[in-house]
């Protein structure tokens, strides 16, 4: 399993290594405006930007139909997908966990962390889960261009929802809906605590992964290379 | 050690316009088999379902003793695979995939790798992208031959190749095939390569396996029987096994030469079959024929 | 008897020399090929021949005049099929012969139909998603259609299964039996170019090793495959190469008579097959 | 590259074949080691090439010097010793000399049955033994 991540390092690195500077310089943008973001925003920016990384290997080896090449290594389809579940969480979470450091460096983004440092890493942790949980799945089943499509098919549908809502007068119900969302967020924060609500969190995370993990074998499994 | 290095059984895949049914095939170990058939026949996908990187309907295959499926990673590691269109990342060089395959084989030899390179002549620095289609197939070979597989499986690897490397090719696999544990499998369209070189010949065509036959059968045992459209009277029925006719003539391919030539007497001419002429004489259908 | 194509001491280089004094003609009716191994010049040499680049030295005369210099209207009498794709391939079939059609003044509808059905070639069809046996013919019909008087074609049989392959030899010769169109084509499949080609050129890192009638490869020359005192024929001026084999030597002759000495009770001696003139021809292995 | 055929104590085995010859290449391989032999070249006990290893140096198929050797060890001029390799055989000459009438025998005998089947009369036969004997 770790020699099909250290294959994908090794051959992606050129990516790896754009990508990662990306990452890394990124972040910066949210200290231009005068007043500082919340660091939830800041650290979710930068788990996006880290989750790039391992999808951008795998969208790499789908554009050049190299899946087949990996494929005939001798591991199974289930070893390939479960490493880039792993490969995922190793390359993002590192990357992560090495941008919100170097940031420390920074005055400006060290400020930021004053107000709640365990909130911002919790949000880091669920935004590496998610992507990681919906991207894959997604990739390994259409490709890069699959990707592409969807991430912009997604942005267009929430347009057009909120245009919808807009037009059928129905945007304060929607706002209605979300505030009681976060409200029952808030109220089951306070009555778990902090530290209940993080392993809730964790928990739903985790789940929501094996499931992405399932769902990707399934797909992976039947795929005519 | 099996005596069978890959066994196909009742193999079943439908694609849309090709279909695959019940196909069995048996390739000894120790020897050279040669897959030939025109273009669309199947045996591009026959590669492909014994590396399990298309699902099938049906059928079981056996490589090694060893079900594809259930030990399918213990049997990839015993092979060493070339696809016709060998794909890597375009942004990398033969030494970043040295490194990074290397440990996902027991036998790989980084310096056979390196010695294989350069005989073939492949940089290992210039990136994938910037190497011609023969140096990028040569690279795929090299990394193929590299880590001693038990079983070489190689589909079209010598397509736009010229002799030279075809011939050195061809000493490469003499060489490993002094180990009697060793077998070959290789799809060609050029089959002049492997007139005198394979052991056995397969032909598949349409999705079915028309025969599996040692070369030298082929070759001292069949004939092309070339004359005049009533030579075919002369000939016994059930040994013809395909006609071609053209403008100055008919051409049949016969699986007994001698008896033919008992039967035509002796003025009437019998070639020994080239392997194209095999593979032409059996396709059904005989579209244009050059006039030559 | 016109000759389509003349090469006289043809010189090129970029970095490293691609074609060293090279010279063959091709008469009008005959089908000319070329083998070498890859890297020996062949593309090259086809390219001077389009005109798409110029000789640093020699000439070059297609139908008479320099391709480099009106390389306009030369080329509009000759139909070429390389090894790239096709431009335009998103195209249709069909539509792609419209557009090249206005390309050509003596391009001829009817006759680009008519190809299109011999060929079987589906009109609908994208020209990108056509098989590459399929493409190679679409190249032969545009050609045909524009009545090319020359046929220049970069292996075009590479990657084509014998079936296909035979078909489309046999497609050249029936080009040629006019009488009025040459076709030249390189290759890496000697026995396609034993099937049909009446010429023949041998290149190795571009110099010509043999140009002529392929007929007297196979029907003049000899081979002596042999013991070690073979290497004795090396200086012989009969010796076209020679080459170690496991034995001993393998030795090339351009002449029959001239090998029968050489061949003792225990060594062989037979007509080449072209393989063995491609792996012999220019080899010195006897030092 | 090509790595040499013989290890140190094999005897130089020289098989040239011919490709565009009639004769079946394993009869070719056969008759050639036959020769050297009979003619002592190859002297008792000598070890010859394996099988492998003479495929490999013809570059042509295993299954087709096999076939030669098979055909060598029914004549009794070569066996084969389990896991040690193949051998020239005991001969001794006037074994060696019956073998080879039988064999010239046994040609004979199919050439006058070919010749009845295609309606050659004895005359022409013996005319056409009389031309092939003059060209050897």
């Amino acid at each position: 399993m770790w020699n099909l991540i250290r294959k994908d390092l090794i051959l992606g690195h050129r990516t790896l290594i754009v990508n990662g500077s990306m990452a890394l310089v990124a972040p910066f943008i949210l200290l231009l405006p005068d007043e500082p973001p919340p660091v939830i925003l800041y650290v979710l920016y930068v788990g996006l930007m880290c989750t790039m990384l391992p999808v951008g290997l795998i969208a790499k080896e789908e554009k050049f139909s190299a899946t087949a090449f990996t494929c005939s290594l001798p591991m199974t389809r289930r070893d390939i997908v479960t490493s880039r579940y792993l490969g995922g969480w190793f390359i993002a979470g590192g990357s992560m966990a090495v941008v919100l450091a170097l940031g420390l460096t920074v005055g400006a983004v060290r400020d930021l962390w004053s107000d709640g440092a365990s909130g911002g890493l919790l949000a880091g942790f669920v935004i590496l889960g998610l992507t990681i949980a919906i991207v894959i799945p997604f990739t390994i089943r259409f490709g890069m261009n699959g990707l592409l499509f969807g991430l912009v098919g997604l942005q267009v549908l929430g347009m057009v929802m909120f245009l919808l809502a807009l037009a059928t007068g129905g945007l304060d119900a929607v706002e209605r809906a979300v505030k009681t969302a976060v409200d029952a967020v808030g109220s089951y924060h306070e009555g778990v605590g902090p530290i209940g609500f993080a392993a809730t969190v964790i928990l739903g995370v985790a789940v929501l992964n094996w499931l992405s993990w399932k769902a990707s074998l399934r797909i992976f499994r039947t795929r005519d290379l | 050690m099996e005596d069978n290095v890959l066994e196909i059984r009742g193999v079943r895949k439908r694609y849309p316009g090709f279909a695959m049914r019940d196909v069995d095939l048996v390739v000894p170990t120790g020897h050279v088999t040669g897959l030939i058939g025109p273009n669309g026949a199947g045996k591009t996908t026959l590669v492909k379902l014994v590396m399990n990187l298309i699902t099938r309907e049906a059928g079981e295959i056996d490589v090694f003793g060893l079900d594809n499926l259930l030990h399918e990673a213990a049997v990839k590691a015993r092979i060493g695979f070339v696809y016709d269109e060998p794909s890597f990342p375009h942004d990398v060089n033969a030494r970043d995939l040295g490194r990074a395959i290397g440990p996902f084989y027991k036998g790989w030899s980084s310096e056979r790798y390196r010695r294989l390179l350069g005989e073939f002549g492949v940089p290992e620095r210039k990136r994938f992208k910037a190497l011609s289609k023969g140096m990028q197939m040569k690279l795929a070979l090299a990394i193929a031959l590299a880590h001693d597989a038990d079983l070489l499986l190689m589909d079209e690897p010598t397509a736009g190749l010229d002799l030279e490397f075809r011939r050195d090719l061809l000493e490469h696999l003499a060489a490993i095939l002094e180990d009697e544990r060793k077998s070959v499998l290789f799809s060609t369209h050029v089959t002049s390569d492997l007139e005198r070189f394979a052991d056995f010949i397969t032909l598949i065509r349409d999705g079915e396996i028309v025969f599996s036959l040692p070369t030298s059968d082929l070759r001292d045992a069949w004939g092309v029987v070339r004359g005049a459209a009533d030579v075919l009277d002369h000939l016994d029925a059930p040994d013809v096994r395909g006609v071609r006719t053209g403008p100055n003539g008919v051409e049949a391919l016969v699986a007994n030469a001698s008896l033919a030539r008992r039967r035509c007497g002796p003025e009437v001419v019998i070639d020994r079959p080239s392997l194209d002429d095999v593979l032409v004489l059996m396709t059904r259908g005989d579209s244009y024929v050059e006039s030559h | 008897m016109d000759e389509l194509l003349v090469v006289e001491r043809i010189q090129k280089a970029w970095d490293v020399v691609a074609l060293d004094d090279v010279s063959f003609r091709l008469p009008r009716g005959h089908i000319m090929g070329i083998a070498g191994p890859n890297g020996s010049g062949k593309t090259t040499l086809i390219r001077l021949i389009l005109g798409h680049i110029r000789p640093d030295g020699g000439a070059i005369r297609v139908f008479g005049e320099d391709p480099g210099v009106c390389g306009r209207d030369i080329r509009s009498r000759i139909g070429f099929v390389l090894d790239r794709p096709i431009s335009y391939e998103h195209l249709s079939v069909a539509r792609l012969g419209r557009l090249v059609a206005d390309f050509y003044s003596d391009w001829d509808e009817s006759e680009f139909q008519r190809l299109l059905d011999e060929f079987e070639l589906p009109r609908q069809r994208r020209a990108s998603a056509l098989s590459r046996g399929m493409r190679v013919k679409l190249g032969l019909a545009l050609a045909l259609a524009h009545n090319a008087e020359l046929l220049v074609l970069d292996e075009p049989t590479t990657g084509l299964d014998p079936v296909f392959r035979r078909e489309l030899l046999g497609r050249l010769s029936a080009i040629i039996s006019g009488g009025r169109t040459s076709v030249l084509f390189s290759t890496q499949i000697l026995t396609d170019l034993e099937r049909v080609a009446d010429f023949a050129v041998f290149l190795r890192n571009g110099r010509v090793f043999f140009s002529g009638p392929k007929d007297d490869l196979l029907d003049r020359w000899a081979i002596v495959r042999g013991g070690p005192e073979l290497a004795a024929a090396a200086g012989a001026d009969a010796v076209r190469g020679i080459r170690k084999s496991r034995m001993g030597f393998d030795v090339l002759f351009d002449d029959m008579d001239a090998a029968r000495p050489y061949c003792d009770g225990s060594s062989v001696l037979e007509r080449p097959t072209l393989d063995d003139v491609f792996l012999l021809l220019g080899s010195k292995e006897s030092q | 590259m090509t790595g040499d055929l013989d290890t140190p104590e094999m005897p130089r085995m020289r098989v040239i074949l011919s490709n565009s010859s009639q004769e079946p290449i394993y009869e070719q391989i056969a008759r050639q080691i036959r020769a050297q032999i009979i003619s002592g070249e190859l002297e008792e006990g000598a070890l010859l090439s394996s099988i492998r290893s003479l495929a490999r140096g013809l570059q042509v198929s295993v299954i087709t010097t096999k076939r030669a050797y098979e055909e060598l060890e029914r004549e009794g001029l070569i066996d084969t010793v389990g896991g040690k390799g193949t051998f020239v055989a005991a001969q001794n000459p006037q074994f060696l000399r019956e073998k080879r009438m039988s064999l010239v025998e046994e040609k004979l005998a199919a050439a006058v049955a070919e010749a009845r089947l295609v309606g050659l009369s004895l005359d022409d036969l013996s005319e056409m033994l009389r031309l092939l004997a003059e060209e050897e």
